[in-house]
């Protein structure tokens, strides 16, 4: 986390009653909210609480973004803070590493996960790179933005999960959020991290419900969790799934109709690092792990996972680690892509194939 | 006369009421049936478009991105086009793809959701739509350079949108093509938006002056007349096929719908707008062109409009019968040659399958 | 393989000569010559073979590549075969595609590793998928040389390992040579290969020495190894040490180092796919693996071939396997970078570490 | 006369004979102590340019990239700068990056490859050397819209080179800052080539040219005469701080040495190229306008050799001492904040090491 923060989060009367209209809110008890409208009032904390906390993308200003996560942001804290860009890749994350060494703070958007690639130089040799570099004396306070992931029947290029690509980055975080809650918590630790961020949201759950505690204060570990620590969703003894973003809802739903099985789901919540100490000890105890993800197999996250407890639960492990993944395929046309995606069949599938090793 | 900043530069050959005027340098003459052919392939595209979008409503199809509105734009530019020329679309070419003769089920597979593409490009001499922004220009700069490399006289006609202009690959697309000398002709519809973004936003001149600084030369048409489209894209094709290397065509026009199915326009743009330029409609401007000289007459209206209902029958049929894919088909064509781990993958697909057959759970 | 190849290659006499001159080739007995070399007379064969196959990158004609790989042949086939690009990455591999969808089949260079990530997008969104896409109707023949790895003492971006995001992606292949004598059949290969085929060259390779047959007709796979299968290049009984590129020499140095462990050395050849029957069949027997690569660890190729032989090799596993890598930082300024990558010792430290667990 | 290719359109206040000419548009002034401070810094920079190259030769850095030949070039738009402003050099720019105050061996640290970057880019504003071809000429505009953002009267300065124009990043660049109004200066040395292409394989137009059609003014300048870049870069500058946007500068130059220490450009170009630009010596021609003009001396001329002599000596004795980095310094300034791959590989290697320390081996 950024070291010198204001703790104090500075709310406009304006911008207060302007997120109570956007989200419903009604006094700080937990409330009902989307994904989407959980990460947007992350980003209003955001910018309430840095005025160098600036937006940057595709649409993002009057249009709200296509997925209308930056929705009514433009409106409340003007066209210098949520700024609009040409349609370039390279040039809005080339232009944020310029931003960021004059003091800015940017918040990047990139509209689908298919359009991330043409800034991926400006990622991985500039971003990645800089601090570095420069050996600390320029810092990559950039957060990346990319809705990911498929399941929403869209056309090519639009459910791609390139996490592999960034977690295989020195130089970059990844984190992934799962419900409302984690959304709106660690959007403002991305932003506020002094390194830089690629946040991936799963865009199938950005209409999921949940119940969001508005009043927790992201940026004070005392009383919110470590956004780089992995989440144990659901105890179970018999086996541990790994899963992060759109998939855990998927493996919480599969935990809970196998009444057989006591299935463990940890949600990784950082992609990268990942939180292998918790894993750990579950599989200590489970001795069985099943890891799963969107993103194609080969040289994905799971083998990482799966290279890794493998070593380090060597003698526990009581069957190989499995990995329920996409197929090494280019993501498929939308009529194929149930298939394509690893569902709660396909999860249990995995669980009966460690359980019966 | 034409508020809608087209401005002096801009060609054209007929005036939103549907009078012909001359361009001293885009002089034009078509044979009856060919002025016919226009409209009635603008007219059939349109009908296309509306049926994909109501479609889109019920559910048959996942998404669309109209082009109504780009129809002169888009026929005419294919219309100017030899056979063994090559076009390079982007996601909303329907016009072209019509015209390069792409049977219309096979334009709308991809928004079924049945395949990422639809139709075979090379029998038809037209890419597949391109959704990465930019991407496909510089491969009709390549695929130029090809037919440079092999000497014929071919072109390619590379389409683009505004927006694409501020992307790398656009400009490294005029970088090349210049220095090769590639015969391509660059075909930019401003339709003065990139989903919520004005053009302003992507540059701030005229889009048709970027080609000078790259070193060839870049034009301004009327993109809601056809006939200008007819005559400048000729222009350009024929400075391909003499040699003369690359030109930009900038078809000021406008996107009269949503920027697909998913976009809510009413958020960012005024509807003012959108009234004035419906009344530079491409179709009816020339249909009132032809009508006053002859050239079509009630009867042809009369049958075209009978086609264009088959056609409309045609298409909800069609797309409602459209099979889904068969689930190996995602293993299929992934690589040329045999592949170890996409055999294992669709095994264990088969058998995961297999399973819920045996159970007689799927 | 590409099935109507001309199986006879069309030898020019002019060029025939200009080969012998390039490489000192006397006759068609095995020649010593270097990788560069031999990877100068695979091009020129594949140049010679097909009129169709262009080479197209920076500064590869008069100068003949900053590695000088395509030393001559320029001279040789004239500018309309070996065409020297503008400096854009983005525009060879987008304009490649173009070519190839006009018939073509281009060779591409990179001139260093550092330098495809700005044709990431191209690769990954284009040049990967467009088979898929247009279900066989298109074919993406192209062949992206780029050397690769550390090791020859390179200012920033001249020393990374990108395998990995390649293999990662489906609808490419990657394969990567080690000696001379692969280099000069597998570029040819790749070259007829109808699939996009990513060409790792180990830069601090070029200069070895190796005897190179000449006279091999490497599309003709009853006389010629298989460019996807793994090659056990020293038989072992205790430990398999997997390989591949610059790591090779590396590793066979390593095992003729230690004569109290019997070391099987296989050099992977190619790294997507990767031939795991060959690396099963040979951990069958040691029950021990080691994986090297120069990469960054976490997330790289070593992973994968970690997580598919811990799971194929279950039972029959004595030791966790052992990666020896490069570490999760950018590649550090060249006066470290002995320490960053895999050498001699850290190969045998790795053997020891699998051997004693 | 100069039959360089600079052209009508090239901006000279000095002719290579050391003759000064007027021009309208760019008159210029300078106190004699800013004079010689030109001449001063372009020799100090070419004398370390001279010692650097011969200590790659020693072995004693990894590799060279000499900006010989081009000191006016980079002295003078450096001089044109203020202290806030913010230049964004490629890996060329040694002449800027002395007059920006950056010490020679931290200069040099890079290239003896002991860092990546070298000095502290904020205490001197200048960035970082940067060699991926294009990616800082983004950063110069993104930092010049923070400046922007700021409300504050700073410019930015971002160089590339001839070959850079070609890529994706330089032209999006262009369209940022002219969209933005972005007050950013790009300064585009076109040194003739890149490695070994010449400038006709990056363009067919001459690079200054490419700016209008982005919307923003484009200057070719005499990149030989130090006198009329300062005064075409004072310009540009002054545009950027009056808020009036972005301004492209050709400066028309020439790499006399190999492209880098690992080059031949024997292979690609003639002896006789050189010999011709060897007359247009930046250096010369503003020793012999400043003698004739008395505002040097030799006197001065003698001092300054002697300085440059020290800082000779200075290099050598400075890189030769300059220490290796420690090994665990690869693991600093990764991340900002604690990461558990980072602290347990940085222990893997400490443990690896000190097993040598024990057996007594490394
Ligand atoms: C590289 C990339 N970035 C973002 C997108 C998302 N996107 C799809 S269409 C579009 C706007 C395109 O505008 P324009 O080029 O003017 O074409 P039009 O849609 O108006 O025909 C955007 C931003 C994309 N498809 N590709
Ligand atoms: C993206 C990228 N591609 C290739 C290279 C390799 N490379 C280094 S310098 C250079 C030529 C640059 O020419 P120019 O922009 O004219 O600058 P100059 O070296 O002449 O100063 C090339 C191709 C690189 N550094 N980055
Ligand atoms: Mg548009
Ligand atoms: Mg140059």
């Amino acid at each position: 986390m950024r070291s010198a923060m204001n703790s104090m989060p500075i709310l406009r009367a304006s911008s207060r009653k302007a997120s109570a209209d956007m989200t419903g809110i009604d006094g700080n008890d937990p409330q009902q909210m989307t994904m989407a409208q959980a990460l947007n009032l992350g980003l209003r904390r955001a910018l309430e609480r840095d005025s160098k906390t600036v937006l940057f993308g595709e649409d993002i200003g009057r249009l709200g973004g296509v997925f209308r996560v930056t929705d009514g942001l433009q409106k409340d804290f003007g066209e210098h803070r949520v700024i609009d860009a040409p349609l370039a890749e390279s040039g809005i994350v080339g232009a944020a590493v310029g931003l960021a060494m004059r003091g800015y703070r940017p918040v990047l958007e990139m509209q689908f996960d298919g359009f991330v690639y043409p800034a991926f130089d400006q990622i991985v040799s500039q971003v990645a790179k800089l601090r570095r570099r420069t050996e600390g004396a320029i810092g990559m306070p950039i957060t990346i933005r990319i809705p990911y992931g498929g399941g929403i029947g869209a056309v090519e290029h639009h459910s791609e999960s390139p996490e592999a690509y960034f977690a295989h980055t020195p130089g970059l975080r990844v984190l992934s959020p799962s419900d409302p809650q984690a959304a709106f918590v660690t959007i403002q630790q991305a932003i506020a991290s002094d390194d830089p961020v690629i946040y991936l949201e799963p865009k199938r759950r950005y209409w999921d419900k949940g119940s969001v505690d508005v009043c927790v204060d992201p940026l004070d570990l005392a009383v919110t969790p470590d956004p780089w620590r992995a989440r144990i969703l659901r105890a179970g003894s018999d086996v541990t799934v790994v899963c992060y973003g759109p998939m855990v809802r998927t493996c919480l739903e599969a935990s809970r109709a196998n009444s057989e099985v006591s299935i463990e789901v940890i949600d990784l919540q950082s992609l990268s690092p990942v939180d292998y100490d918790t894993i750990e000890a579950s599989v200590e105890r489970t001795a069985r792990l099943v890891v799963v993800h969107e993103a194609s197999r080969n040289a994905g996250l799971g083998a990482e996972i799966a290279a890794r407890i493998s070593e380090r639960c060597f003698t526990v492990l009581e069957a190989p680690v499995m990995r329920v993944t996409g197929y090494d395929v280019p993501y498929p046309p939308n009529r194929l892509e149930e298939l394509f995606l690893p569902d709660l069949d396909r999860v249990l599938d995995g669980v009966d194939r460690v359980m019966s090793y | 006369m034409d508020d809608s900043g087209l401005g002096a530069a801009g060609v054209q050959l007929l005036t939103p009421q549907g009078e012909r005027v001359e361009h001293p340098d885009f002089p034009l003459a078509l044979a009856n049936d060919e002025y016919r052919g226009l409209l009635r392939d603008m007219t059939l595209v349109r009908r296309l478009d509306v049926e994909a979008t109501a479609l889109q409503r019920q559910g048959e199809l996942g998404l669309w991105a109209s082009c109504l509105g780009q129809e002169a734009a888009q026929v005419g530019s294919a219309h100017a086009m030899a056979a063994s020329d090559y076009a390079f679309p982007t996601y909303r070419e329907h016009g072209v793809a019509w015209v390069r003769g792409v049977p219309p089920l096979e334009m709308l597979a991809m928004l079924r959701g049945v395949t990422n593409g639809g139709w075979d490009p090379n029998r038809y001499r037209c890419a597949p739509s391109t959704i990465v922004i930019g991407n496909q220009v510089l491969h009709g700069v390549g695929y130029a350079m090809g037919i440079q490399l092999d000497g014929s006289l071919d072109a390619a006609i590379a389409y683009f949108g505004d927006g694409a202009t501020a992307q790398g690959d656009v400009n490294e697309a005029f970088v090349f093509a210049a220095v090769f000398n590639a015969p391509v002709v660059f075909l930019c519809q401003n339709n003065q938006w990139a989903i919520s973004q004005p053009t302003n936003r992507q540059t701030r001149t005229p889009l048709f002056e970027r080609a000078a600084g790259f070193g060839f030369p870049g034009v301004r048409v009327d993109g809601n007349d056809v006939l200008a489209v007819v005559a400048v894209t000729r222009y350009a094709i024929q400075r391909a096929r003499a040699g003369e290397g690359p030109t930009l065509i900038e078809a000021y026009t406008y996107r009269m719908a949503a920027h697909t199915t998913s976009d809510d326009p009413t958020r960012y743009r005024e509807a003012a707008e959108l009234d004035a330029w419906r009344q530079r409609d491409p179709i009816e401007r020339l249909r009132i062109h032809l009508t006053s000289q002859g050239i079509v007459d009630d009867d042809f209206l009369e049958g075209l409009e009978r086609e264009a209902n088959d056609l409309g029958e045609f298409i909800r049929a069609g797309v409602r019968a459209m099979p889904d894919p068969k689930p190996g088909a995602m293993f299929d064509h992934v690589y040329a040659e045999r592949h170890p781990d996409i055999d294992a993958q669709r095994d264990e697909l088969d058998a995961y399958l297999a399973s819920f057959v045996e159970e007689g759970v799927r």
